[in-house]
């Protein structure tokens, strides 16, 4: 096995892992920082963020408002420290993306310009056109290879952690070009390795996106906190799930049911605005958008289609071709190549589909787990910002700000631990290289890793759709169990060294069915209805509503060897929000009012 | 910005269900057994909006799990998918099998890299040379982060944003015969980049940067083919990037006898 | 940083441009004019290119000057795409394919400066 | 050991894979006939610098039908590469800016063949009036 001995290591070449590694080598260029990602960085699915990140930008913007609408946009679920900590540090942040090369969109004289986005009382989203993950994603990419200390393990595949005197120390990878084991050590681990909405079916996430990270910490103890809160997206393509961006409605779109109503009216998001108004109507927050989706369909009043299924239109047509075309050029070709609709003269058919995991590895304020020297830090990380609910553009401030946040601490610990005991790692890392090689060269099994995925993917959007119920849900649980006893039963068709994605997607699997246990384990154990969790049963519908009482707490889910995850829950720090009721629309500029006047 | 799409959308719109089988002969390569690339046919039923990538996918899932290829976004924007289709560079993922029904669709790695496995590449090589032309701001008058932003005018902003779009696909490396002639050619894409930092107005690094673009690895590989800019998906104009870069390189070796300091060595 | 070795490029390919463009835009016309009307006595007046007319031609600055860089520059810019398209077929860049091309073009643009050095002014 | 055994694809041929190669390779090969042309040219001078019987010699030569079979070869050819010479302009010169956008690349490739059309009929009025 190949050994490489560095100071930091970091799992996943995303935003966050990105600038993480680039916060290392500029506080303390002497050490030695491993980047160790599956795909090479700029493939990372940060690249597909389109709308944009969120960022205190204008004079008559504020931190308190970013604070409250996140705190509220979570269901109050939110970590209300680490909050304000996010929002004051977002446009510094945004800045120093600035002075690194992101080409963000500029008004007429120069400036960086914000646009609108749901769930935002004032516009504060900074944006390069509809290709902000892609600008960003590439910006910190370029800007990390003027980094000689960070080295790159690309194409690297992470398969366990090491863990010696109860701390974090490293991790072993297979270099996927060869099939071959490389153990890297580290005083801290970073893990960045991004969301899981690949245990759904209709998704708007890349084929990377496998919760890698999350079942790597789960299965060392590490909590997986609020799993059960799946953000679903309100407007993405049907059958393939890509997504159009928010910002299409951030700039002007309409949603209208198959009567050509704009039907968010009817469900608290009113009254009809013709432009853009923060927190009205299209404007609102993801999940009361995918709610309301779901209840027309209920209704009859979506657009039924003998292939796509039920839709409703993204009507862009008002806001012209020139325009869109500056604006939302990507969505203007996606709807062109995939779809054959030009957007400024017909309306674009979408639904909602599975977009973001706002549970993760639950760390604290500075990104580090329950196991010492094990950061956590992205879309993987539950380190409090996004609650029941994540609000739009909120995630990719959020990989660069925590991504700094771990640096800076990786770099403290670094420069504190002394070196581990090589020897200990190595035996580690070499039971986990027969454990993961077993899975590729075991003969005899008869099950497919695609039947598996898909059977798995089919369950999960029933058990934890945009409404839930207990029934549904425990029959995923079941299915679940079920699917667990026989990818036991597995059997590769390529048993080969060099390049073999037949046995990758296999250990992805396996990662996939245990974060999908947690999120279906602590779905069903959340008896009341928060942000993303949505449940429509309970005695006499006792579920439907918010249960302050029991469940204004966040939910852990630990791992059990063969066995169901168990599900415990912790507190939630409030500091100046207290829960209020959730509104928008004119309900929640009344509130706002409200809220205004008693405090002063 | 963006410049006008060229690609063909269908009329007939909307993906119809009825199932097609189309033929796709894909170019097989297994280091540890085969001496040589090698065609394989597989027959695979598919919808009206199915990609070249979803068919490839197929394969995987149904026929042989030992079928090796990257893809990753499914939307054109993370530059994994690439291959030869049909002989022309095109991203899998945005190419439609109904376009090419009821002919057979021949599949094949990149060309001019060396194949590693069925559709993936070496991309070693192109990696290198992306880091090798310092992608990254090299400030012309340094700023600290309570200044705030750099101002960039709209017509600061239009010298290079076109040149930012690029995804990394290689795609242009494939297309380029010069690449395949001469592996340590720098290339279209990487000298894209160069190009989109150089044209920034934030940026001073032009001539530390001249010397790769001068160099006998740089932009005089180049012989104008100009497929690479043809085959491009995100419009980037990378052989418009190389062949600017000529005229730059020039002025560079002869004003150097000029100016003191000189270019680069 | 590896340390790269600058290429000599630049001349040939400045003369390649140079030959290129010239050829463009005056290339048609010079062989119509040289090659199709004159000998077949079409458009232009009988005796345009003459004895006395050429050598005055020659002789005059400007005309010496059209004369030098037409024959060169066609010839730099022949030689430079040759020389690229050996390479381009398999045949690589040794030195015999240099001496071929550019060899060839360096002695045109010798023997048409000598010739016309030697017609006087 | 590693297992990889990277498989690199002969160049052979590969102009032929693609008509977009084919053309370049066509566009590239009206240099033979500019070299052709040029030598011709420089026979001519030779000849010139000779005397008055060796010029008329060469222009003897011009007239025999091989000459002039020859000579309508270069003049398709050289057009030809006059044509791609121009097309290629957006791809080999730096974009000109006109109030603030990019011009069209078919306004560029037009403006070279017009400048080329002109320039043709500008050599050809000079040369009348030479001869005049
Ligand atoms: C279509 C789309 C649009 C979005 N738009 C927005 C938006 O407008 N605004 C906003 O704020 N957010 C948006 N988001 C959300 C946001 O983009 C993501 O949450 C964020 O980019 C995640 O970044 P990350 O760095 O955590 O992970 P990723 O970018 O997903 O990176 C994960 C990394 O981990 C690596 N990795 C994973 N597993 C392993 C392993 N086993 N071994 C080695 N490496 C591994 C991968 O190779 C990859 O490099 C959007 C998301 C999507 C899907
Ligand atoms: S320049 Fe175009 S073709 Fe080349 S890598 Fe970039 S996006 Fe792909
Ligand atoms: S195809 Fe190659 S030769 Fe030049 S113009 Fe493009 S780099
Ligand atoms: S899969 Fe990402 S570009 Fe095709």
């Amino acid at each position: 096995m190949e050994i490489y001995k560095a100071d930091v290591v970091i799992v996943g070449g995303g935003g966050a892992g990105l600038r993480a590694a680039i916060a290392v080598a500029e506080s303390d260029p002497s050490l030695k920082i491993a980047l160790v990602s599956k795909v090479y960085p700029m493939r990372s699915h940060t690249v597909a963020a389109e709308g944009g990140a969120a960022g205190v930008k204008r004079p008559d913007d504020s931190f308190d408002y970013h604070f409250h609408d996140t705190v509220g946009g979570g269901d109050w679920l939110c970590e209300q420290d680490v909050v304000e900590y996010f929002v004051k540090q977002a446009p510094v942040e945004l800045t120093q993306l600035e002075h690194w090369g992101c080409p963000w969109s500029r008004t007429a004289d120069g400036h960086v310009n914000v646009r609108p986005f749901g769930g935002m009382k004032i516009q504060r989203t900074w944006f390069a056109a509809d290709k902000s993950g892609f600008h960003i994603l590439h910006t910190l990419f370029q800007t990390s290879i003027k980094y000689p200390s960070i080295k790159r393990f690309d194409e690297y595949f992470v398969v366990d952690l090491l863990e010696d005197e109860g701390r974090c120390q490293g991790v072993v990878a297979i270099e996927m070009a060869t099939g071959e084991f490389t153990m890297i050590e580290g005083k801290s681990v970073i893990l960045a390795t991004g969301g899981a909405g690949r245990v759904f079916r209709e998704s708007t996430l890349g084929g990377i996106v496998t919760g890698d990270g999350m079942a790597l910490a789960f299965r060392h103890g590490v909590a997986l906190r609020d799993m059960e809160f799946v953000q679903y997206h309100p407007t993405c393509m049907p059958i393939t799930g890509l997504l159009f961006t928010e910002a299409c409605r951030g700039e002007g779109g309409y949603l209208v049911n198959k009567d050509g109503y704009r039907y968010l009216q009817d469900y608290g998001l009113g009254p009809l605005q013709d432009k853009p108004k923060n927190k009205y109507m299209e404007l609102g927050p993801r999940d009361r958008l995918s709610q309301a989706f779901w209840y027309e369909q209920q209704k009859g009043r979506t657009i039924e289609h003998p292939v796509m299924g039920s839709v409703v239109h993204l009507d862009l047509r008002h806001l012209g071709e020139a325009y869109l075309r500056e604006r939302l050029p990507l969505i203007y070709e996606m709807a062109e190549t995939f779809m054959g609709i030009d957007p400024a003269k017909e309306p674009i058919p979408v639904r909602a589909g599975v977009h973001y995991t706002m549970g993760g590895v639950r760390v604290a304020g500075n990104c580090e787990s329950s196991l010492p020297g094990l950061f956590a830090i992205g879309e993987c990380a539950s380190v409090g910002i996004h609650g029941a609910n994540r609000l739009g553009s909120n995630s990719l401030t959020e990989l660069l700000v925590f991504g700094k946040v771990a640096g800076d601490e990786a770099v403290k610990k670094a420069q504190s631990l002394p070196p581990g005991n090589s020897a200990t790692l190595l035996k580690q890392a070499q039971a986990a290289e027969q454990r993961v090689l077993a899975l590729k060269t075991k003969t005899g099994g008869t099950e497919r890793v695609a039947t598996i995925r898909k059977e798995m993917v089919k369950s999960m959007e029933d058990g934890c759709g945009i409404f839930r119920v207990a029934e549904t849900m425990q029959a995923n649980c079941d299915k679940l169990a079920e699917l667990r006893e026989r990818f036991k039963n597995i059997n590769l068709d390529d048993k080969t060294s060099v390049w073999n994605t037949d046995w990758l997607s296999a250990i992805e699997l396996d990662y996939q069915l245990d974060v999908a246990q947690a999120m279906a384990h602590s779905a069903i154990n959340r008896t009341e209805s928060r942000g993303a969790h949505q449940r429509l049963d309970g005695p006499d519908g006792a579920y439907k509503v918010r249960d302050d009482v029991n469940f204004l707490k966040h939910s852990d889910a630990f791992y059990v060897p063969g066995s169901a995850p168990r599900i415990t829950y912790g507190d939630v720090k409030i500091t100046k929000s207290p829960p209020e009721v959730r509104v928008y629309g004119a309900a929640g500029e009344k509130a706002d009012q409200e809220r205004k006047a008693s405090h002063v | 910005m963006a410049p006008p799409v060229k690609r063909q959308t269908r009329k007939g719109k909307h993906p119809m269900s009825e199932q097609k089988i189309i033929e796709i002969e894909v170019l097989r390569y297994k280091p540890e057994s085969d001496q040589a690339p090698h065609s394989e046919v597989y027959k695979v039923p598919f919808t009206d909006d199915m990609s070249v990538l979803q068919g490839v996918q197929y394969i995987k899932d149904n026929f042989d799990g030992s079928l090796t290829f990257r893809w990753s976004c499914r939307m054109a924007i993370c530059g994994s998918c690439g291959m030869m289709i049909n002989g022309i560079p095109k991203l899998s993922c945005e190419s439609f099998l109904r376009d090419y029904y009821p002919n057979r669709i021949t599949i094949e790695a990149l060309a001019n890299f060396p194949i590693e496995k069925d559709l993936v590449v070496d991309l070693s090589g192109f990696i290198e040379k992306l880091e090798a032309i310092q992608p990254y701001i090299i400030p012309k008058e340094p700023r600290t982060l309570e200044q705030g932003e750099y101002i960039q005018t709209p017509e600061q902003f239009s010298q290079y944003i076109q040149f930012t779009s690029c995804i990394n696909c290689t795609l242009c490396y494939a297309a380029c015969p010069q690449v395949g002639l001469n592996p340590d050619f720098i290339g279209p894409a990487a000298m894209a980049l160069l190009h989109r930092y150089n044209m920034d107005s934030r940026d001073g690094g032009q001539a530390q940067r001249m010397e790769l673009v001068a160099s006998e690895e740089g932009v005089y590989n180049c012989s104008a083919v100009g497929y690479c800019s043809e085959v491009c998906p995100k419009h980037v104009d990378p052989g418009n990037a190389v062949n600017v870069n000529k005229i730059n390189a020039a002025k560079d070796y002869f004003l150097r006898f000029l100016s003191p300091k000189g270019g680069a060595q | 940083m590896k340390t790269r070795k600058r290429s000599n490029a630049p001349i040939f390919w400045g003369l390649f441009g140079a030959g290129g463009m010239l050829a463009a835009l005056f290339g048609p016309m010079l062989v119509f004019i040289t090659g199709v009307a004159i000998p077949l006595g079409l458009l232009l007046p009988a005796g345009t290119m003459s004895y006395p007319k050429m050598l005055a031609f020659a002789q005059n600055f400007i005309g010496k000057g059209f004369i030098f860089v037409i024959i060169s520059l066609f010839l730099w810019h022949a030689a430079h795409r040759i020389f690229h398209s050996l390479h381009e077929i398999g045949i690589h860049a040794g030195f015999g394919a240099k001496l071929l091309t550019y060899g060839i073009a360096l002695i045109g643009t010798v023997v048409s400066a000598v010739v016309l050095l030697r017609v006087g002014f | 050991m590693s297992k990889r055994r990277p498989y690199v694809r002969p160049m052979g041929g590969w102009w032929k894979k693609n008509p977009f190669y084919v053309e370049y390779m066509v566009h590239e090969s009206t240099a033979l006939f500019v070299a052709a042309y040029a030598i011709t040219l420089l026979v001519g001078l030779v000849r010139l610098g000779q005397g008055e019987a060796a010029w008329n010699g060469w222009l003897e030569a011009m007239k025999s039908p091989l000459s002039i079979v020859a000579h309508l070869a270069f003049l398709v050819a050289i057009a030809y590469h006059a044509f791609t010479w121009f097309k290629l302009f957006p791809l080999t010169m730096p974009p000109i800016i006109v109030n603030g956008k990019k011009l069209e690349p078919e306004v560029v490739v037009g403006s070279g063949w017009t400048a080329a059309v002109l320039a043709a009929l500008a050599l050809l009025g000079i040369v009348w009036r030479i001869a005049a």
